[in-house]
């Protein structure tokens, strides 16, 4: 991570503050993903299919059947009864979502961030023929005060 | 889930993404970063987050590597630093 | 200027590593009792999300249903990014650039077949991803990413312009408006339902033969989905272009 | 429909946005029409969202997106939006101060971005809309995503100017995109401890639980400071700014200048109110002191590097900085321990109404004064202070209205600025802190200084030689009057009268605002 | 006793009624100066309409809306404001004759707009005189300071931009820098803007050092009262038009810098707070000084309106002193102190006395063109009525028989004694022998010295009518003022009294 901020902040191309950019959010992101990690036990947040082919029918039938039960939502022993109905699964079996979603988030925000930098950086060297901060930087001060 | 195997990426991952940095030839860096990112997307999936490795594959190693490259390709292929 | 950005870097990790110093504080890696996988929150999702949505990802399910406001400014991101882009590089003179920028003209034969072979192939598995993203890894994002990544392998195969012949411009940016407009649809509906936005439970009742709010939310999570594939392909393919041609979309990379 | 008054209010622009830049691809003149339709449609659900937060019992009008609602759901199994008056007044500020602007670009698109106006309004509509979303989120990392969405447009907004625009746009791109990871980066230390995103959640966990001291906390909230204070441009960390504003295209920075930064002031405001609470920021760390020195640091060396400027819009983006240094320190005037005292929030925290208010009135001030300064360039032809000469025979109307923005920079009655430079100066009595109320006196001045300079230079116009011994002669005037369009003027007119309805109303915003407090102080719930 | 009338209010919004018809009627000059006259008119009539009732003890009281939490916007007419008020609204009328006489005279430009800010600072002058409150004070004071800019700069060429830039510099900063924190600082602690009347309200509130410190910054934060660090912007703003000067810098605004002071001795600070503030002394010392050095200065000056701005600034400085020593301790239990009698009376004898001798020199540049003591030999021949006045009015601002000056100077310098302050005695009687000293020879070598050449040129006679009118008005009236001093005397003790430490 500080890998990345130190290339942002004092590399001198433009095109290498943006990869320091990158590896500094994958660093971020890589520490959210770290905090969903139940390390023992723990599998992928994603529930095993019940019935192998998962046909809307099933699903409507339980749905409606803890409508039956007035199915409010955390009613679970309308699941455990029901046959089909899924296991409620044990929280510490699975990884924690919401960190994913989120960084699902983060990184699209990221890539939208590294296209646009990309482009900005497209123009600064069609304007100013350099890519190298130094150089930029005195070209402009010269039309600054030219 | 084991933590050696998480350790062995990470340690993979520091020199990689050093080196994309210190690379003179922005071509090679935004290569190396691409390779920086999928070996993040590795560590992601063996940490379960499947969702997050798969769309870090596809982007970081795939698109963005690719943006990099098409921008490098329009301006200029070595940086001083 | 160097000097500067090691001292702040220094200081930053000192203390990013003083936040997870003490250990009685911090929890240590991948314990399940950490606050954060005991909150309520996750612990919540974990239980209800194949309750309230029939969904067996989670992650998709909280994506797309209990976090979907976010996921739908994602999609805006995206498709900001590509506005802004296409706003920032775009030529419109034709000619007169400094440098002509093509890559070898002439297309090579292997590689023109094999991509002939492959890009149907890889259109597909984005739609399956796309499609079965709710019980396994993946989702309308992931899907749109591949299906613009096959569009940029045409243009890489062949040319742009190719590609382009394709998938013009002006449609890459329809599509995208139209995935927004799907998301935001669903939102919309469900507020004209009397419900709040992007409450898809109450979608079922126009929704044919759909009867359960959970059902309901199993469909409407598929149709943001598709919405986000949308925007998502069109923006990627319409970065690339912009970003490989310097804006003057033509001939490029 | 009405009850979803706090989410139309996002979607309709959103909306009109994606239209703009689909039909804009076929009818370019569609655009505007769209952009202004939008805004007033915001305008119009804001207020009635403020209608209803006054009208509630407990001065709140929470939301609950996808109805995940608190009472069958543990909170923040969605994203839940939160209006109270504070924000309610900032969300009809945001949409007003976007359609003026907006009405007042017309002139400036076709004529700066040639040929690309359906996205330059379509990502002028989604700033906006981020901006209300930031403002208007309950949620830290919903917050995050519309922080990105408000950027990445400001980014490109500003990179669509002139050539030296766009090297400013990466180096905003740059700082903004660092402040924005240290934010999440905190939000992720917050999310560790707590394992809630929602703002009251966290808030009630971190009391709940104790966990004031926890080093981890501390962390957390120091670098979601720090990110907010390189998004607001707080002294140290505003380089980025005076380029980025004064190199943006005009109508980009009509609508970046005033919004921007006091967005951003009340997301501090938020954070340190709702996420981690009076007792918290006042009591558990005492860092007023040193924050009321750096924020009168930052009051004085803006106004100091104001008085250097020969650019205008450079002029006015150091006199922001400056202005940021008012919020930020008036936000910090509270006296350490006063909530531990038991002390009301309010009785003590008269730098706090301050600041409310001039966030508020800040805006309309900079506003003002960016489009009179925006109006003028046009007709001097360049934005040096030495070309305003004689602009107050071309064209009376701006310049009174630039006269207007400048005395409420000064502070003079009955201007807004002289109301919040009131509120804040008596906050700083209260705290017994002389030293801010000196740096917004000296602000002041130099204010004085620098607007009485350009005044001078457009009253006097050419100076004549004093030839004979009479001072007088007859005066050749150089050209007639030429006023500027009314797609200008309109604008400006409606933001100089804005200036001092709101200080004529201050009581009530005043009013308003302490109410506010005073729900903070009692836990904010809801 | 309290009635809530409009008629203050009317006073104040009459000249910016007018200021609409005059923009209104901008094409039409005699119709223009048509409708100042009528809002000077208007304005003279309220303010005296509420002088009987002023008289009997029951002020007229108009509130706007609260402004602040607290702070109302209130005008009241007391006698002491009433003085100031008839005073401005009366030489308003004179002065919009003598304005037109001048500017038509000299074919200024943009006149209109000359008027128009005239109007507006005379609504100011108006709403400072019946401010009942500090903060209404402020406000009037800003708005007067800001209106008389383009007054003062009306020439637009560099001297004039240079005054200006004093003129604001001064009153803006001072202003800005010492009054509105005190105000503020004020409101924190009270919780109220100080109503004039309750000047308890702050005693209760404050100890003798931060007390002591408040009235500096009061005082010199006022600083149109010309007191000596902060009085260069006067002879600065002597680049402005004659009626200008006269009006304003030799009425309004000056005699509002010393009327806010005043209204600071007396309506803010109560007399058992005066009278523990030893600082509060430093302010005589301070006016003194002003009224020593000022008639030194006076003396060097060929500039005839400069010479009569220093003078001016002298003369502010007998009011200032008279009123500032009711902060020594000698005055405890002294029923309406003659020094306070004084200082008000001085404020409309030195008013009528100081604008005549303007309008003299603004006569005087009409008709020869000489702005210079020294071009002035001889001209007494040429110009017979303007310059007796000039001598009625020189002799009114020394304070010689027949003139009015000579009533307040007394009640001064007995109020010196009264509070045993003889350094106060000898100052003035030295300052007014150094009045003899610099204007008297004006007059002199006007009338018995032969005109030799370097003066004004020959065919020079009276002024035109309008201007020669008011001057010789005002001289009259400065004299009326020393036989027919009954009733101003009657309101002016009434006001001290009303004003006299509670």
């Amino acid at each position: 991570m500080m890998i990345g901020l130190w290339g942002m902040i004092s590399k001198n191309n433009l095109i290498k503050k943006l990869i320091g950019m990158s590896i500094f959010q994958t660093a971020i992101i890589l520490f959210y993903v770290s905090v969903a990690v139940k390390s023992e036990t723990a599998n992928i947040p994603i529930l095993p299919h019940h019935g192998h082919d998962y046909s809307p029918k099933i699903a409507l039938a339980h749905a409606v059947s803890d409508d039956h039960e007035n199915g409010g939502h955390d009613d679970h022993a309308g699941h455990q009864a029901h046959p089909v109905g899924p296991k409620i699964p044990d929280p510490d079996g699975y990884a924690n979502p919401l960190p994913h979603v989120l960084m699902l988030t983060a990184i699209v925000v990221g890539v939208a961030t590294l296209g646009l930098a990309l482009a900005i950086t497209q123009k600064i060297y069609r304007e100013y023929g350099t890519l190298e901060e130094d150089q930029l930087l005195e070209k402009v001060r010269a039309d600054d005060h030219g | 889930m084991i933590f050696a195997f998480d350790f062995i990426i990470l340690l993979f991952l520091i020199p990689v993404a050093i080196v994309a940095l210190q690379l003179k030839d922005l071509l090679a860096a935004a290569m190396v970063f691409g390779i920086y990112s999928f070996l993040m997307c590795l560590l992601w999936a063996e940490m379960g987050a499947v969702d997050v490795a798969f769309t870090e594959a596809a982007v970081g190693a795939g698109v963005s590597a690719v943006f990099m490259i098409a921008t490098i390709f329009n301006t200029k292929r070595n940086s001083s630093d | 200027m160097k000097k500067l950005a090691g001292i702040v870097v220094f200081t930053v990790g000192l203390i990013l590593l003083y936040g997870v110093s003490s250990l009685d504080d911090f929890p240590s890696w991948g314990t399940p009792d950490s606050p954060a996988n005991k909150s309520p929150l996750s612990q919540y999702f974990i239980k209800n999300t194949i309750v309230d949505t029939e969904v067996p990802n989670m992650v998709t399910a909280v994506l797309a249903d209990y976090r979907g406001y976010d996921t739908m400014f994602e999609t805006v991101v995206i498709f900001v990014a590509g506005l802004g882009i296409f706003a920032v590089v775009r030529v419109f003179e034709h000619g007169g650039a400094s440098r002509v920028v093509t890559a070898d003209t002439k297309p090579d034969i292997i590689i023109t077949n094999t991509c002939r072979l492959l890009i149907p192939l890889i259109q597909l598995f984005a739609l399956y991803v796309l499609a079965h993203g709710h019980s396994s890894p993946g989702g309308g994002f992931q899907g749109g990413v591949i299906m613009g990544a096959s569009f940029i392998l045409v243009a890489l195969a062949w040319d742009l312009d190719i590609a382009l012949k394709r998938f013009s411009e002006k449609q890459a940016f329809i599509c995208s408006g139209i995935g927004i407009l799907i998301y935001a649809g669903f939102g919309l509906a469900s507020v004209f339902l009397g419900e709040e936005f992007l409450n898809y439970g109450i979608i079922h009742k126009i929704l044919p033969g759909v009867d359960s709010p959970e059902m309901a939310r199993y469909y409407a999570m598929l149709g943001v989905e598709i919405g986000v594939m949308f925007t998502v392909t069109s923006i990627m393919f319409l970065i690339y272009g912009l970003l490989a041609t310097r804006g003057k979309m033509t001939a490029g990379l | 429909m009405v009850e979803h008054a706090p989410v139309l209010l996002m979607v309709v622009p959103l909306l009109a946005a994606v239209f703009c830049a689909l039909l804009g691809l076929r009818w370019k003149a569609l655009c505007l029409p769209l952009t202004i339709i939008g805004f007033i449609a915001a305008l119009y659900f804001s207020v009635i969202t403020f209608l209803q937060v006054s009208a509630s019992s407990d001065h709140q009008v929470i939301y609950f997106l996808g109805g995940w609602n608190a009472s069958e759901f543990p909170r923040g199994v969605g994203i839940e939006y939160r209006v109270d008056l504070l924000n309610g007044m900032l969300l009809i500020v945001i949409a007003a101060v976007a359609l003026l602007a907006a009405i007042f670009s017309k002139q400036f698109v076709s004529m700066e971005t040639p040929g690309k106006e359906p996205q330059y309004y379509a990502l002028f509509l989604l700033l906006a809309v981020g901006l209300m979303g930031m403002t208007i989120t309950a949620d830290a990392f919903n917050l995050y995503v519309l922080l990105e969405v408000s950027s990445l447009t400001s980014y490109a907004l500003i990179a669509m100017g002139s050539r030296r625009a766009s090297v400013a746009a990466f180096q905003y791109l740059i700082m903004g995109t660092i402040g924005a990871s240290f934010y999440l980066l905190g939000v992720g230390y917050l999310y560790i401890k707590t394992g809630s995103l929602n703002m009251q959640g966290i808030h009630d966990i971190l009391i709940g639980e104790g966990l004031l001291e926890s080093p981890a906390v501390y962390v957390a909230f120091l670098l979601i400071f720090v990110g907010v204070w390189i998004k607001l441009a707080f002294f140290p960390l505003s380089t980025w700014l005076p380029n980025a504003y004064s190199r943006a295209p005009t109508a980009t920075g009509c609508i970046i200048a005033p919004l921007m930064t006091k967005v951003s002031v009340y997301i501090m405001l938020r954070i340190m109110l709702t996420v981690f609470g009076p007792e918290y920021v006042y009591d558990e760390l005492s860092w007023s002191g040193p924050m009321v020195w750096i924020a009168v640091v930052a009051i004085i060396a803006g106004s100091i590097l104001a008085l250097g400027q020969k650019d205008l819009r450079r002029m006015l983006s150091y006199l922001i900085i400056a202005e940021v240094g008012y919020m930020v320190g008036g936000a910090w005037l509270l006296a350490p321990g006063g909530m531990a005292r038991g002390e009301s929030l309010y009785s003590t925290a008269t730098g706090l109404v301050g600041t409310g208010y001039h966030i508020i009135s800040d805006a309309a001030m900079t506003l003002c004064l960016f489009l009179a300064v925006g109006a003028m360039i046009v007709k001097a032809g360049s934005s040096r202070i030495e070309d305003m000469k004689g602009l107050f025979r071309k064209c009376p109307v701006t310049m009174a209205c630039f006269v207007v923005g400048a005395l409420a920079m000064i502070g003079v009655p009955p201007t807004c600025g002289f109301f919040s430079k009131w509120y804040l100066i008596s906050g700083a009595f209260e705290a017994g802190r002389w030293e801010f109320a000196a740096a917004l006196i000296i602000s002041s001045l130099v204010n004085a200084v620098l607007f009485f300079r350009i005044i001078e230079f457009a009253y006097f116009g050419k100076l004549p030689e004093v030839d004979d011994a009479h001072g007088h002669h007859q005066r050749h005037d150089e050209g007639g009057m030429e006023e500027n369009p009314p797609s200008m003027l309109v604008p400006l007119v409606l933001a100089s009268v804005a200036l001092i309805a709101i200080g004529l109303f201050n009581k009530e915003i005043a009013g308003y605002l302490s109410q506010f407090l005073n729900t903070v102080a009692m836990g904010g719930q809801g | 006793m309290e009635i809530y009338s409009i008629k203050p209010l009317l006073a104040f919004l009459a000249p910016l009624l007018g200021l609409v018809f005059i923009n209104l009627l901008r094409k039409k000059p005699n119709w223009r100066e048509g409708a100042t006259f009528v809002a000077a008119f208007t304005q003279c009539g309220i303010v005296f309409s509420m002088l009987p009732d002023a008289l009997a003890g029951n002020y007229h009281v108009f509130t706007f809306l609260e402004i602040l939490p607290d702070v109302h916007i209130r005008l009241r007419a007391d006698p002491m404001g009433m003085i100031f008020a008839m005073v401005a609204s009366t030489l308003w009328i004179v002065t919009t004759l003598y304005g037109i006489g001048y500017m038509r005279g000299l074919k200024e430009h943009a006149q209109t707009r000359f008027f128009s800010f005239f109007a507006v600072s005379l609504g100011a002058t108006i709403g400072v005189a019946f401010a009942a409150n500090l903060f209404t004070l402020y406000l009037f004071y800003e708005m007067l300071s800001l209106a008389t800019f383009p007054l003062v700069t009306h020439h637009q060429d560099r001297d004039a931009r240079g005054g200006g830039r004093t003129y604001l510099t001064y009153l803006l900063g001072t202003s800005v820098a010492f009054a509105l924190p005190a105000i503020i600082f004020i409101y924190a602690k009270t919780g109220s803007a100080v109503d004039f009347l309750s000047p308890e309200v702050l005693g209760a509130q404050i100890d003798p050092v931060m007390g002591g410190i408040l009235l500096l910054m009061l005082v010199f934060g006022f600083a149109k009262s010309g007191l000596m660090p902060f009085h260069s912007w006067l002879p600065g703003a002597m680049v402005a038009p004659t009626p200008v000067s006269a009006l304003l810098h030799a009425v309004a605004v000056v005699k509002v810098g010393v009327f806010c002071v005043i209204r600071v001795y007396t309506g803010v600070f109560d007399q058992d707070l005066l009278q523990s503030l030893d600082i509060g002394v430093i302010v005589t010392y301070f006016a003194a000084f002003t009224v020593l050095i000022s008639s030194l200065i006076a003396l060097s000056q060929d500039n005839l309106k400069r010479r009569l701005a220093f003078s001016t600034i002298g003369q502010l400085g007998y009011i200032t002193v008279g009123v500032s020593m009711l902060s020594s301790g000698a005055l405890s239990g002294v029923e309406s102190p003659q020094a306070m009698t004084g200082s008000i009376l001085h404020i409309a004898m030195h008013a009528c006395g100081k604008i005549t001798l303007f309008f003299c020199a603004g006569a005087i540049f009409v008709a020869s063109g000489c702005k210079y003591i020294s071009q002035l030999d001889g001209i007494g021949r040429r110009m017979p009525f303007t310059m007796i006045a000039f001598l009625i009015g020189a002799l009114s601002v020394i304070g010689l028989p027949p003139t009015g000056g000579v009533i307040s100077k007394w009640f001064l310098i007995m109020g010196a004694l009264e509070a045993k302050y003889l350094f106060v005695m000898v100052i003035l009687l030295t300052s007014s022998f150094l009045n003899i000293i610099y204007l008297l020879p004006i007059a002199v070598r006007a009338f018995f010295i032969p005109k030799n050449e370097g003066a004004f040129h020959g065919s020079v006679k009276e002024a035109p009518w309008q201007c020669v009118v008011p001057l010789c008005v005002t001289a009259v009236l400065s004299v009326l003022l020393f036989f027919f001093s009954g009733p101003l005397l009657e309101l002016c003790s009434s006001s001290a009294d009303f004003l006299k430490p509670r």
